[in-house]
């Protein structure tokens, strides 16, 4: 079951005020613009023992994303292609509204947002997963691990699972007799092919202000908050309303231009990811 | 197999209908006995029922809001409601189409009037041939004025898809899985709001806008239905 | 752990002495006998994806069973045996006592005891059930859901699975190379072979009466129920009593009796789904 | 296979009982130091573990009724007493054999003497060589009565059969796989009352009076035991 | 996670004044040496239909073993060895404490000392389990049913465990043609292959005192104990420290000693076990 | 295998490292912004992090002591941290680290100046190759300290492994699965205690405690280099 939070932290509304009296001068408190997200850092190659991975911080929020792969049997219905599988975990540490346990309702809407948006473009090349047609294929998982949250876990996963698998190296293996496929771990075949970047960009919605980049304040006194993907073309490949305040449709159209905008932001750190990379 | 369920030299799709033309729809109220209000509604085959219990105590004290009512959304698929039959546990689809069908509602609802209790909805898909969401939605938001629930507006719901580069109304199970695009979209259309928006597939930005008017036309005939079908039952009651 | 049922609504004395002076009359709050089950009405094929389906209204209470099948491997010890596999939920939108989650004890009594009824008698034919001898057979699902909790969901919910297990079409299916069954959902091959017709009788025991199909307010007031499950030739294929309070052994040969003769209207509405099926 | 566990021509089953003979039977109460009250059953080779605890504070402070006592029971299987190795995991089974003997026991014991407290049973099936529940239900009321707690009656239980057409009582697990009847029956004989009753299988009217009669008969002598080894406990305890 | 007790019963100031006054004189409140297990009883063979058991009484600690086998795959990187599984329950019966549901940290950590015992020793001779080589082994599960817990769970259990093993006899089995393995449940093939002997000595550090077997009064005002593992040539072949109390390096010494000498208690029941077995 | 890991001519490991030397070690404190203190701490490979939530109000009413704090804490790995991924549900050994790593922090805070609260402590494996315990509570207590809370004193972390024979400080996971034993030891130097110890494989007297005196020794020098990136924090605060 979903349930209202009821455990969210009060934001004072003299503090709501500050917040909007800035915006209305077109600011943040950190001095950024409405329209601009935070200092963006990505590091690529952070854990040498994962095939791929990513650190991202955006401005405190910290996103850590792994990548594992394992050699498995494909999807009946699609006998020649790798399988792609999106996880996300609210670890505790990342915030002292986290618990431990099973990814609970925003973890999942994270991870399958996520998915969604890198599987309707086809961002990563699922047919050059596969070892032996019809019977086995890579099975690329993506862990992404909330480290600390401070708003927008949306952007910041999405650019760290586009690093993680941008830095991805296949490993060896081996074909036993048997039929059994033997993963050489900690060599470095090729890369994974990653066809599409995708960005998502979180805008939200305070008083009568779309700002990009929440944090976590901004989250909690947001009406709701719109997230839009894009791929490198700018086509929308995703999009999900999260927050239960209600969206005009002019909100939205306003939503789309800004975020494109911002995209390119994010578009231009992933480039280099992708160009540091080989 | 994408061409047999595109659009045909007619304009029209694999069951005849034109692009911006819904599935027959049904929608009836008060159908269950124990519940505080129910809706049962249906679109082509897709068939949803929704039950209201509350506003009532917490089966957990602390799960209270001292200023309002804390409202609960289930979104369950009934095992026998898909081709290969569904278990019964929550899957992770559930558990996020829950979410969002509670954010759906939440701000409709007067939850102001009832501080310190929860309002509980289940939805229950019984068959699912596409759009059970916007069903679900549609039926919830029926069992909530049936329960007399004080809301600001009714919310309906349908989802746009993409068939074939055209841009279709509430598709069905099999445009859906060879569909280009489906974007579910939820309104209060007496507020002019959009409660729930989702996209899953590629579109450009004139398509999202586009699409969002085709739904929101749809969506206002939805809600015109609902307040019919609640004012019939009203009439019902007190004669 | 069972635990005590602590959570039951309290029926006022008033309103249960009510109950019994109308019963000292024999009859109850509708009019109806204490020996006549309530208003039933059974609709088979309401669902038009399942393999099978029935809706059963018996008074204000409603249940709705399901049938799917699909092929699978047959347990090691009956090689040449379908598998049949009855599952109740009770699904929260049925009564204000009902929460979301896996099946509790009531559930799982209400499937045991509809199980138990159809497996001893054979009352479904699993030797049909076979695709290929040893390697493929039918599982046939009966998913259970009691939408409507007015009482004696033994009886609704069996009615439920005999209609709808009585109007179940099997699929055509195509054998691959590979050996692998695929199903063609939405074709109608051929009719379940039902070969016997089973039902519940619930009486429950209030006061110094034995009623039959007591409603939810009755079940709360009774000092236990007893189900007797009958073939149609009237054998006694099932027993259970549930709830704590005591049972006088010349209870139990009335209640034989008394459930007999109310079995009749249950078997007559099943041949009606019967007759009407074909 | 049948042949084998019926019943040969002096009328004996496939141990050499009679069809109205019960296994050895063996009771022992006290056995457990922590424990309210204990007691082990065997029927055969079949071996019961009951403990109770309480009256206690529940763990969980909502369970509670203002005016009399909950129980609690749960039958639980150990993992080495079947062939194959059970899963430690509560089976289907389980609980449905944790409601019934419960249900079994719940109102010979004069709970209304301990409002707002919990009651625990846990019934331990150490070895399962048929008739556990059974067993079960005789060692629960002997832990119960060993703890001290005021009971209207003492419940033995024990199950009735059908082999190759004839009623037998005390099923072991060879006859309750060959059989065609599986019949257990709890009750409390200085009550007159039968507290658990159920059926597997299929018995004509008749033969279904004829086996209660052989069940109540053999459960007076259950009680009669439990009794003497209760007052053999006593008198330990007094010495 | 683990959360720091806070359901321990509270044992009264007076009452640990009184063991340490008897501690200062060498004994316990039975009689026996600060430094000399409780009573021992093992009684192994009390399940006929288990392929091995025993139950084990250290004062009014009762643990009940039960040793069962099944057929199954091996491990791929052992494809010549059986499998030896340890698992523990704390059954609610046992304690006022343990509560109904899967293993919890303490169950947990027993289970893996004893296992861990057992496997860096190779007490169970893996090799000899093996069906058909690469294809079926023995896998032996050993159930430790906690049923009476008046302290030293590890100790009674090692035992119990021990003790089962040597009366662990296999049944005889069938390889079917499809290359299935039949159990023949109720047969007795060959005795399980035991080739060492392990025992775990648990000390606990009381006041100044390090005090052998203790119960679990001892248990709860104790700063921490120290379970140490041996095998019969007395080499260390596990430790564990248990409880939050810090202990000193001289300590560890004493224990060492202290426990090399109450093994031989141990040893010697389990040697009777042994010889009065075959 | 073993003789590639084992001690090379030289007396040197597979690594190039001496029997009693450890991997490359680095400390950092305050590395989250929310967490109450938090520490990551690298072994060569093996990275951890841990965060320190607390003192604060239990979720749970009931899990408060009135004397003190409660300690909770979780050592947890990511599932990218090993080499075939790790499913993120706690498996056995996570369940028994936590609580191990759990005692040999407890005595060393002074809880008794919070009572009624919880103190969390969340240790999250990022990369895994050998000694994540060790690396686990060096961090644990770094994150402890740099919440403010006050400690008796400092717990460092090591294993001692034996490989071919020879006693070796924190072994890596090559070493580890190739070794004959491995034997972690946590202790509080400045208490002269050791608050963790365990063997996983088989040593002599002799050999424990020689092992011991090594990773005491070693645990010294980490509970300096603690000190002193604690002050290098506090200094930055301060300025």
């Amino acid at each position: 079951m979903s349930v209202t939070p009821f455990k969210l932290p009060v934001v004072p509304a003299l503090k709501r005020q500050s917040y909007l009296n800035l915006y209305k001068r077109g600011v943040r408190e950190d001095g950024r613009s409405i329209r601009a997200p935070r200092q963006l850092e990505i590091k690529v190659g952070v854990l040498e023992k994962a095939e791929g991975s990513a650190l991202v911080r955006l401005g405190n929020t910290q996103v850590l994303a792994g990548v594992k792969v394992e050699a498995t049997s494909p999807f009946k219905d699609t006998p020649n292609q790798g399988v792609l599988v999106v996880h996300a975990e609210n670890v505790p540490l990342a915030s002292p509204m986290f618990e431990p346990g099973p990814p609970d309702e925003n973890a999942i809407e994270l991870a399958r947002v996520i998915d969604r948006s890198l599987r309707e473009v086809r961002a990563v090349d699922l047919e050059a997963l596969v070892l032996r047609p019809g019977e086995k294929v890579w099975n690329v998982w993506v862990d992404v691990y909330v480290l600390d949250h401070d708003g927008n876990l949306f952007d910041a996963s999405m650019l760290a699972t586009m690093a993680a698998l941008l830095s991805t190296e296949l490993p060896d293996f081996e074909e036993l007799e048997t039929g059994e496929v033997v993963v050489k771990r900690g060599t470095k075949g090729r890369r994974l092919k990653v066809d599409h970047s995708v960005v998502t960009v979180t805008t939200a919605k305070v008083g009568n202000y779309i700002i990009v980049d929440p944090n976590f304040e901004e989250e909690v006194i947001s009406d709701y908050r719109l997230v839009l993907s894009f791929d490198e073309n700018l086509r929308i490949v995703g999009a999900q309303k999260t927050g239960s305040g209600g969206m005009r449709a002019e909100e939205l159209q306003e939503a789309i231009k800004v975020s494109k905008e911002a995209s390119q932001i994010y578009f231009k750190a992933l480039e280099q990811v992708r160009g540091g990379g080989k | 197999m994408k061409a047999k369920v595109g659009i045909d030299e007619r304009g029209l799709r694999h069951d005849g209908r034109r692009p911006d033309e819904m599935r027959p729809v049904s929608m009836r109220v008060g159908v269950l006995a124990n519940a505080s209000g129910s809706a049962m509604v249906e679109f082509g085959k897709t068939k949803v029922l929704a039950a209201v219990y509350g506003p009532r105590e917490p089966t957990q004290r602390f799960m209270v809001l001292p200023e309002k009512a804390i409202l609960r959304v289930r979104y369950h698929m009934a095992p026998f409601s898909t081709a290969e039959r569904k278990n019964p546990a929550p899957s992770r689809r559930e558990v996020e189409l829950s979410k969002v069908i509670r954010e759906a509602l939440e701000d409709v609802i007067i939850t102001s009037e009832y501080p310190r209790t929860v309002i509980d909805v289940f939805v229950e898909v019984l068959q699912a041939d596409g759009g059970t969401r916007a069903a679900g939605i549609t039926a919830a938001s029926l069992a909530l004025a049936d329960a007399g629930l004080p809301m600001k507006a009714l919310v309906g719901s349908v989802a746009v898809g993409k068939i074939s580069g055209t841009l279709v109304l509430d598709v069905d199970e099999t445009e859906d899985s060879a569909g280009e695009a489906d974007m579910p979209v939820a309104a209060a259309p007496d507020l002019g709001l959009i409660t729930l928006f989702q996209l899953n597939g590629v579109l450009t930005e004139e398509e999202v806008n586009r699409g969002l008017s085709m739904a929101l036309k749809a969506i206002e005939q939805l809600v015109a239905m609902q307040k019919s079908v609640l004012r019939q039952s009203y009439e019902v009651v007190e004669e």
